[in-house]
């Protein structure tokens, strides 16, 4: 079933179209992968999920109800959370503060505590920072934080944004896991990644973004034999 | 002739490979530059102010011009705090106050002459930029921005309880400036035109140091210390990576704001004769800000324009009374809202000199968004990221 | 000596009151509100008015004190919300000091409209708080100024727990931090920060009503000095941090109660200045403030 | 030949943290040397004590026989005033200083400045180098001209070495990422370093920048300059970096050449997994 | 008439339309309460002189600008005036904005009576066209002192609040109180505006004063005077004419005015049969009077006699004309200008609080 339906989107910001009717679809259950140069859209395409910015046609279509000019913490509550670019923690607050912010829409205190318990036995390495600054962490851990703090609020949907930017090898293959395993319990997730062999390996399916459009789509499998895949996001 | 310019540069391990290729040149010409067209109207503004007392050289007029062009000083050494060094000042009216007071005491109680006076003005505030900078410009700007009020404060207080400074009432019977046997006192004859009036005169004399005053500032902030200035405004981390003491482009920025302040504060002593601590309220120190946030920070055609418009408002609307104030205050507000980085902000580019950036092209050599771009959206989505068309 | 700290107390519960109120909207928004002294005189004519329009003067009657002190802080509340809406909200997004310049333009605006409607003469408050007071531990105290800083206390520690310890003050320290970032948590940015303008104007115009009522006296500049004193005691708190800002308040109130005895009232200002200058140069984050250390 | 950088027994505790814990290694002039370990293994910490900016707990930094970090006299400890003097600049080298003895750094999170254009970011590393006095920029004298356009020359040079051929008066946040990258680094040669430390120059590039980085990178080796950098991704970092040092808790686990690294077993539990050749590009 | 051109502005009189005087006064900022009284007197006096005939058979104009009580402003505010041709000058309240008014008005040959600034200073540069008809700083000192002397206190307290005029006022009565053997036990400054001065109050409390000098204006003074009461001060509370209002013992409230005094120049509710002019007065401004109408009202009366005394609008013939007064009936009594141009007595009384109206009224002319 499709969860999520984006048609003909156009973002522009002053003079930069970085969107051009972009159309692509998340089945419920899926890893959608987006791959795409720098610059191509990717994380435009996010924020524009999220309501960060509003496209300036098209519509986005979420299991039948039209999010294209819902606020931010609409979309929160409709179940999409977005894993951003270049983290967001909140710096001053500790990692603990940060994970239960993660769940400022859930009114189910329980669900919040085993969501937390959960979360901590996933990324060990939070439960022992879990009184430190958000700020003083380094990337890595920082990263965990910021997954794990969307995870508090139980998406429908998942969007993650480059999640292996600086992170070390090891975890890049635990990240690729936890979201995988996230996958499997029933989280749909798009994800957005530069490491295209990782994200490949654990997509359902993928699409190419190139300049502002989805030029590419198919099987993630398939995708990963796809000589013109290979050459330009691979590396021979 | 590329090697004459190595005793430029200080000795140096590392030298750049030549460039590889010679980068177009930006075009010359009054319309087809930016920095010829600023230079234009540079000359513009200059004229203006020479010819204004061919048009009206009556008492009113000469006083306001005058005092709006002491302002003009004023602003522009706050610009250099606050627009190119980020300094948040709420106390700059102290170094005007500093500045009017020794020219006031040293003629008056010393009976110096004026240009005497300056030398002792000029010391007096890179002496005071010293003190409250020196322990403080260590503090991020919030912090600093309540010890600038307190130093600001407390100046105006120590002035209006000494016995040197007059006490409340101040000191007047400051003398005017005379050159030599140019004093003017009686009027005077130019071009076989008559100016009855010493103000004329000393609208001169402003003007003149007023114009040195702002090329002056504007030339600083153009070369390698305005560049530190600016370097610590946008990222003081950053600049301390380049091998810029932060501390002294700081206190640098704050010793020349001191000046330019003090040398106003030394003008405005003459020009009004007389000075008291009423002058120095805070309500002043929060009113040059003014002058130069709406301005545009930073620009000097801006902190011009915002100088002459934090002057000249009120003035200008003095028929209304009682009103004035509260229109200045709606009025501010609604420039603010519409104009948010400034009437003329440092970035502007003239409107038919824009470019506009070709879009990205396709796959291989794609563009990217940095994550530092998007920090900037923010608040309530929108479709358009600000300064996207800077180009 | 009991005496001058007794005090130093009393005018720091206004101060802090006040300083609340500017540390939490600047901790939100990163705002200097310099119009938040002027909601404080708002609170105090918003009262003036309505008393007087129902006739009354030279009460002292103390409910009657807590109906008006409501009153004033609903009023207060909203064109605290109001005054954000027209000139905060739109500038969110632009240079910090743009905001700086319309709250100034605010402040103007209150402040002289104000006076076209009540007149630039001092009003004297309709209602008066007993002052007649009794000796303890060597000190005058009224039964006034009892209530007086139980009523600030309580007030303060109630926004103090609610910004340190519920999940609508953690939403107000995530905005504090990156408000696009909290937007993705699901906070509803432009609700959390009226909310913090509401509270924050209320306190203030407490403070308004509490003072006219104490002192007895209110005019259209009253907010002014007042405003600045808060703004330093926030500072001296730690700016953004409650706590720090009550401390800050009751700090500056003992400051300047022991600087006008010791070195005399004209030389008051000086001593406090001097020493919060001093105290920030050898501890730049004040009382409470946290220190930030930025990552490289 | 002697060492350029010789940090021993680096220290630096956060509260209960240790973020760095007794980490000794040298750089030689002229090599190009890795640092890697899992996150939050202290390296960008690391730098940060090396080139001044943290102050380390312990420990001594020598570049280029010139100590970074300074001893503080044991009264001052005692006395428990060690931060506030540090902070007024006694008993430290300044960041600033250390540039202008020939380190430079670029950011893991991007650092330029963002409100002037590129041209101006890269000239502004020229500060240290530049023969401009007050008097002379005020009166715009021929020996200020002549300072100025050198300053120019010379940044344009740096950006024409790392291959930034945009437009240069774009303001910085104009820029794809990549590109402001290369600006960064071009702003840090600008220094005129013997030593660059860079932070994760790779991080958020594509294949294809990385490729080209990895030539930048052999090309500022190629001036005779010493590379440190922190990076993550293996398959640049082996084919790049002549020495390895890897960091876990704070603490030196490995240093050698990258083949011995890569077969180190303790480096493979702690930072590298199965080292699968096909993750590194 | 905004006079363009090179010839700039001085003070041409247009000789056949109205007789500009100008009158500068706080219209904004701390003091802005008081510029509406003096521009209410003065344009009072303004209309019955032209109901009268004008003087030298032409109309009298008054054009006021704000001072803001600020030295710029006044600058520019006087100024304009010059530049809008006035002859005569009849304002100045604050005496430190006054102050650099002074040359800019002697420069352009206008005289001025200044109504409420009283700062010696004004009159001790000793130039020709300044002339004082409010009591100067010493004078009312001297009625202070006399006071103080008759109730038979010995030691006495002073509080000022750090304005020219208030500091002036309090250093006169300390010099003079000490000179006549009076102790000053107490000598503070509070800072205006503020609501809080317990620490003031305190002090007294303590040292127990058989009377305090308030030199400073009524927004502070009533409350003093009830913090200080209330902290346990049962001295006599002395206040200045920048005090004497009604509105004083609103602030200061019921049951705190009792032992509250003043110095005052006498107004016209205090003079008999001056109801007429109130009443007038209110009629032209919709409010009763307050502090300085009658000031106002009185320079610009002054002034108007001495151009018609001068028969032209001739600097040195004005100048020679207020001179020239004698005895001139004004509310504070005759006037006739000393050597310095200053009042010769100062006029002033001793004036209590009216239980039943808040009012001052005459308790002492300390003529006994
Ligand atoms: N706030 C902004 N203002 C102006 N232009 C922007 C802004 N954000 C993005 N862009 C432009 O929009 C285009 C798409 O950017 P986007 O961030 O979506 O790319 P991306 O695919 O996520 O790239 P990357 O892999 O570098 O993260 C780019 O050309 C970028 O320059
Ligand atoms: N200011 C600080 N306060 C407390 N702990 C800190 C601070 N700075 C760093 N740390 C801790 O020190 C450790 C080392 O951090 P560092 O940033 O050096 O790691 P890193 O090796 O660069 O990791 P990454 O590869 O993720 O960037 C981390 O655990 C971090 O949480
Ligand atoms: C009482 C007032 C008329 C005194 C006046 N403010 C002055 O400065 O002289
Ligand atoms: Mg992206
Ligand atoms: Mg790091």
């Amino acid at each position: 079933m499709t969860l999520l339906e984006v048609k003909d989107a156009d973002v522009v910001y002053g003079r930069v179209h970085a969107l051009r009717e972009l159309s692509f679809t998340v089945g419920e259950g899926e890893i959608v992968c987006l791959l795409g140069n720098n610059g191509a859209g990717k994380s435009t395409t996010m924020n524009m999920l999220s309501g960060l910015v509003r496209p300036r046609s098209g519509s986005v279509t979420w299991q039948g109800m039209d999010l294209t000019t819902a606020k931010p913490w609409d979309i929160v509550a409709a179940g999409l959370i977005h894993v951003p670019e270049g983290r967001r923690i909140f710096s001053t607050m500790t990692v603990h503060e940060n994970l239960l912010l993660g769940g400022y829409t859930v009114r189910d205190q329980k669900a919040i505590a085993t969501r937390l318990d959960e979360v901590y036995g996933m990324m060990p390495r939070l439960a022992e920072r879990r009184g430190q600054q958000g700020g003083t962490l380094s990337g890595g851990e920082q990263q965990m934080v910021a997954i794990g703090r969307a995870l508090i609020g139980g998406p429908k949907l998942l969007l993650l944004d480059e999640p292996s930017m600086g992170l070390a090898p090891l975890v890049v293959k635990q990240v690729m896991e936890i979201v995988a395993s996230v996958n499997a319990a029933g989280t749909t997730v798009l994800l957005v990644e530069q490491n295209a062999r990782a994200a490949l390996k654990i997509a359902d399916r993928a699409y190419v973004v190139e300049t502002g459009s989805a030029t590419l789509e198919g099987p993630a499998a398939d995708l990963a034999k796809d000589p013109r895949i290979i050459e330009a996001y691979l590396g021979g | 002739m590329a090697r004459d310019l190595d005793h430029a540069l200080k000795h140096v391990p590392l030298r750049a490979p030549a460039p590889l290729y010679e980068r177009p040149q930006p075009p010359k010409g009054v319309f087809s530059s930016q920095r010829g067209f600023m230079r234009a109207l540079g000359l513009v503004a200059v004229l203006l102010v020479a010819v204004l007392p061919f048009m009206d050289a009556s008492r009113y007029t000469m006083s306001i011009a005058t005092s709006a062009l002491i302002y003009v000083m004023l602003c522009m050494g706050l610009n250099v705090v606050v627009g190119y060094a980020g300094l948040l000042d709420l106390g700059y009216i102290a170094f005007f106050a500093v500045g009017a007071y020794i020219s006031g005491i040293f003629t008056t109680v010393l009976g110096w002459p004026m240009w005497a006076a300056l030398i002792a003005t000029i010391v007096a505030c890179i002496t005071a930029g010293i003190i409250i900078g020196a322990p403080t410009l260590r503090l991020r700007s919030d912090y600093l921005a309540i010890v600038t009020l307190g130093f600001g404060e407390i100046i105006r207080i120590t002035a209006n309880n000494l016995k040197i400074t007059g006490g409340p009432s101040g000191i007047h019977g400051i003398p005017t400036w005379s050159f030599g046997p140019w004093g003017f006192d009686d009027g005077f004859n130019l071009f076989g035109i008559d100016f009855p009036e010493r103000v004329v005169f000393y609208y001169f004399v402003a003007a003149v140091v007023i114009v040195v005053g702002v090329i002056g500032a504007g030339r600083l902030a153009k070369g390698r210390l305005g560049r530190a200035w600016k370097a610590v405004r946008d990222d003081e981390d950053a600049a301390e990576a380049m091998g810029i003491n932060t501390y002294i482009a700081k206190i640098s920025a704050y010793i020349i704001g001191a000046v330019w302040a003090g040398m106003a504060g030394q003008l405005m002593a003459t020009h009004l004769s007389a000075i008291s601590p009423n002058s120095f309220q805070f309500l002043y120190s929060a009113l040059i800000l003014m002058a130069v946030v709406l301005g545009g920070m930073g620009s000097t055609p801006g902190v011009i324009i915002g100088a002459l418009f934090v002057s000249l408002a009120p003035e200008l609307l003095r028929d209304f009374a009682e009103w004035r104030y509260l229109i200045f205050g709606v009025l501010l507000v609604v420039v603010m809202l519409f104009r948010p980085s400034g009437l003329w902000p440092a970035t502007a580019v003239l409107p038919w000199l824009r470019r506009t950036r070709p879009t990205p092209p396709a796959f291989t050599e794609a563009t990217a968004v940095p994550a530092s771009v998007m920090e900037s959206v923010d608040g309530t989505p929108t479709t358009e990221a600000h300064e996207g068309d800077r180009a | 000596m009991m005496q001058l700290i007794w005090n130093g107390l009393i005018v720091g519960s206004f101060y802090a009151l006040v300083a609340l109120g500017y540390s939490m909207v600047y901790g939100i928004i990163k705002l200097l509100n310099f119009a938040h002294g002027d909601i404080y005189m708002l609170g105090a004519f918003v009262g003036f008015f309505t008393l007087s329009a129902f006739g009354i003067s030279n009460e002292t009657s103390i409910p009657l004190l807590l109906v008006v002190l409501l009153l004033s802080m609903v009023t207060t509340g909203l064109i605290g919300v109001g005054i954000e809406r027209i000139a905060y909200r739109p500038l969110r997004r632009s240079p910090r000091l743009a905001v700086l310049i319309t709250a100034i333009g605010v402040s103007f605006t209150l402040e002289y409209g104000v006076r076209q409607i009540f007149g630039p003469n001092p009003e004297a408050f309709p209602i008066r708080l007993e002052s007649s007071g009794f000796d303890v531990l060597g000190m005058r105290v009224t039964a006034s100024q009892i209530v007086l800083v139980v009523i600030a206390a309580v007030l303060m520690l109630v926004l103090a727990h609610i910004v340190e310890r519920t999940r609508q003050g953690r939403a107000m320290r995530a905005i504090a931090l990156d408000p696009t970032g909290a937007q993705l948590m699901g906070v509803n940015v432009d609700r959390v920060i009226a909310m913090v303008f509401f509270i924050g104007s209320a306190l203030a115009g407490a403070a308004g009503v509490m003072a006219g009522a104490y002192y007895g006296s209110i005019d259209f500049l009253m907010g002014f000095i007042i405003g600045l004193k808060a703004f330093t005691a926030a500072v001296i708190g730690g700016i953004g941090n409650l706590y720090g800002a009550m401390l800050g308040g009751v700090l500056l109130g003992m400051l300047e109660s022991f600087g006008s005895a010791w070195f005399g009232g004209e030389w008051r200002d000086v001593f406090a200045f001097g020493f919060l200058i001093l105290f920030l140069t050898l501890k730049p984050t004040g009382l409470l403030g946290a220190r930030v250390v930025e990552r490289m | 030949m002697s060492a350029l950088l010789e940090v021993r027994d680096l220290r630096l505790q956060f509260g209960g943290v240790t973020a760095v814990d007794g980490l000794s290694f040298e750089v030689r002039e002229g090599e190009i040397l890795a640092v890697i370990g899992p996150n939050g293994a202290g390296k960008t910490s690391a730098f940060n004590c090396i080139s001044g900016f943290y102050l380390p707990t312990a420990g001594s930094v020598v570049f280029d026989g010139k100590a970074i970090v300074r001893a503080v006299p044991a009264i001052w400890r005692r006395l428990g005033l060690v931060n506030l003097l540090q902070s007024f600049g006694f008993y430290r080298v300044l960041p600033s200083r250390v540039t202008k003895w020939g380190m430079a750094r670029t950011f893991q999170n991007l650092r330029l400045f963002r409100e002037l254009s590129v041209l101006e970011n890269v000239t502004t590393a020229m500060h240290a180098n530049l023969r401009e006095g007050f008097w002379s920029t005020l009166l715009h004298t021929p020996g200020y001209r002549r300072a100025e356009a050198a300053c120019v020359r010379e940044a344009r040079g740096w950006l024409d070495f790392v291959g930034f051929e945009d437009d240069e008066q774009l303001y910085v946040t104009q820029l794809p990422y990549g590109e402001q990258r290369r600006v960064e680094i071009a702003r840090a040669l600008a220094t005129s370093p013997k030593l660059l430390l860079l932070d994760e120059p790779a991080a958020g590039l594509n294949f294809n920048e990385k490729q080209t980085l990895m030539r930048l990178i052999r090309k500022i080796r190629g001036l005779g300059v010493a590379v440190v950098l922190i990076e993550h991704d293996m398959g640049l970092v082996m084919e790049l970096a002549e020495r390895i040092v890897v960091l876990n808790y704070g603490k030196e686990i490995a240093d050698g050449a990258p083949e011995d690294v890569k077969r180190n077993p303790a480096v493979i539990e702690a930072y590298l997994g199965v080292y699968e050749s096909e993750d590194a590009s | 008439g905004c006079s363009s051109g090179l010839t700039g502005g001085g003070s041409e009189d247009a000789a056949d339309g109205p007789i500009k005087i100008g009158m500068l006064a706080p219209f904004s900022g701390s003091e802005s309460a008081f510029g509406e009284y003096m521009q209410n007197g003065a344009q009072l006096a303004v209309n019955e002189i032209n109901a009268d005939g004008g003087v030298l058979g032409r109309d009298l104009e008054l054009l006021v600008e704000d001072d803001a009580c600020d030295a710029t402003t006044a600058v520019s505010g006087a100024n304009k005036l010059v530049t809008d041709g006035i002859v005569a000058s009849v304002g100045g309240y604050c005496s430190g904005a006054t102050l650099p008014t002074l040359p800019i008005f002697d420069e352009a040959g206008i005289p001025m009576v200044i109504p409420a600034a009283n700062s010696n200073e004004l009159v001790d540069q000793g130039l020709p066209g300044v002339f004082l008809i409010n009591g100067t700083g010493d004078q009312q000192a001297e009625a202070a002192v006399t006071y103080a002397k008759q109730i038979g206190a010995t030691n006495v307290a002073v509080v000022d609040d750090a304005t020219s005029y208030s500091a002036d006022l309090a250093g006169a009565f300390t010099e003079q109180a000490t000179a006549a053997g009076l102790d000053v036990a107490v000598s503070e400054t509070i800072t205006p505006g503020e609501n809080d001065y317990s620490a003031v109050a305190t002090t007294l409390a303590t040292e127990q004063p058989a009377l305090v000098y308030w030199t400073g204006y009524y927004q502070e003074g009533g409350l003093i005077a009830r913090q200080a009461q209330d902290a346990g001060f049962d001295g006599v509370f002395l206040v200045a004419d920048g005090s004497v209002d009604a509105k004083f013992a609103e602030i200061a409230g019921e049951g705190y005015t009792e032992n509250v005094v003043g110095t005052f120049t006498q107004t016209p509710d205090m003079i008999e049969g001056a109801d007429q002019w109130i009443a007038d007065y209110e009629e032209l401004a919709g409010d009763p009077p307050g502090p300085y109408s009658t000031q106002a009202y009185d320079a610009v009366r002054v002034m108007a006699q001495a151009i018609e005394d001068a028969g032209d609008t001739e600097f040195d013939n004005v100048v020679a004309g207020l001179e020239g007064l004698k005895d001139f009936d004004t509310f504070a009594g005759p006037l006739t200008f000393t050597d310095t141009h200053t009042l010769s007595g100062g006029g002033f009384v001793i004036v209590s609080i009216d239980p039943a109206t808040g009012a001052f009224v005459l308790k002492d002319d300390l003529q006994g």
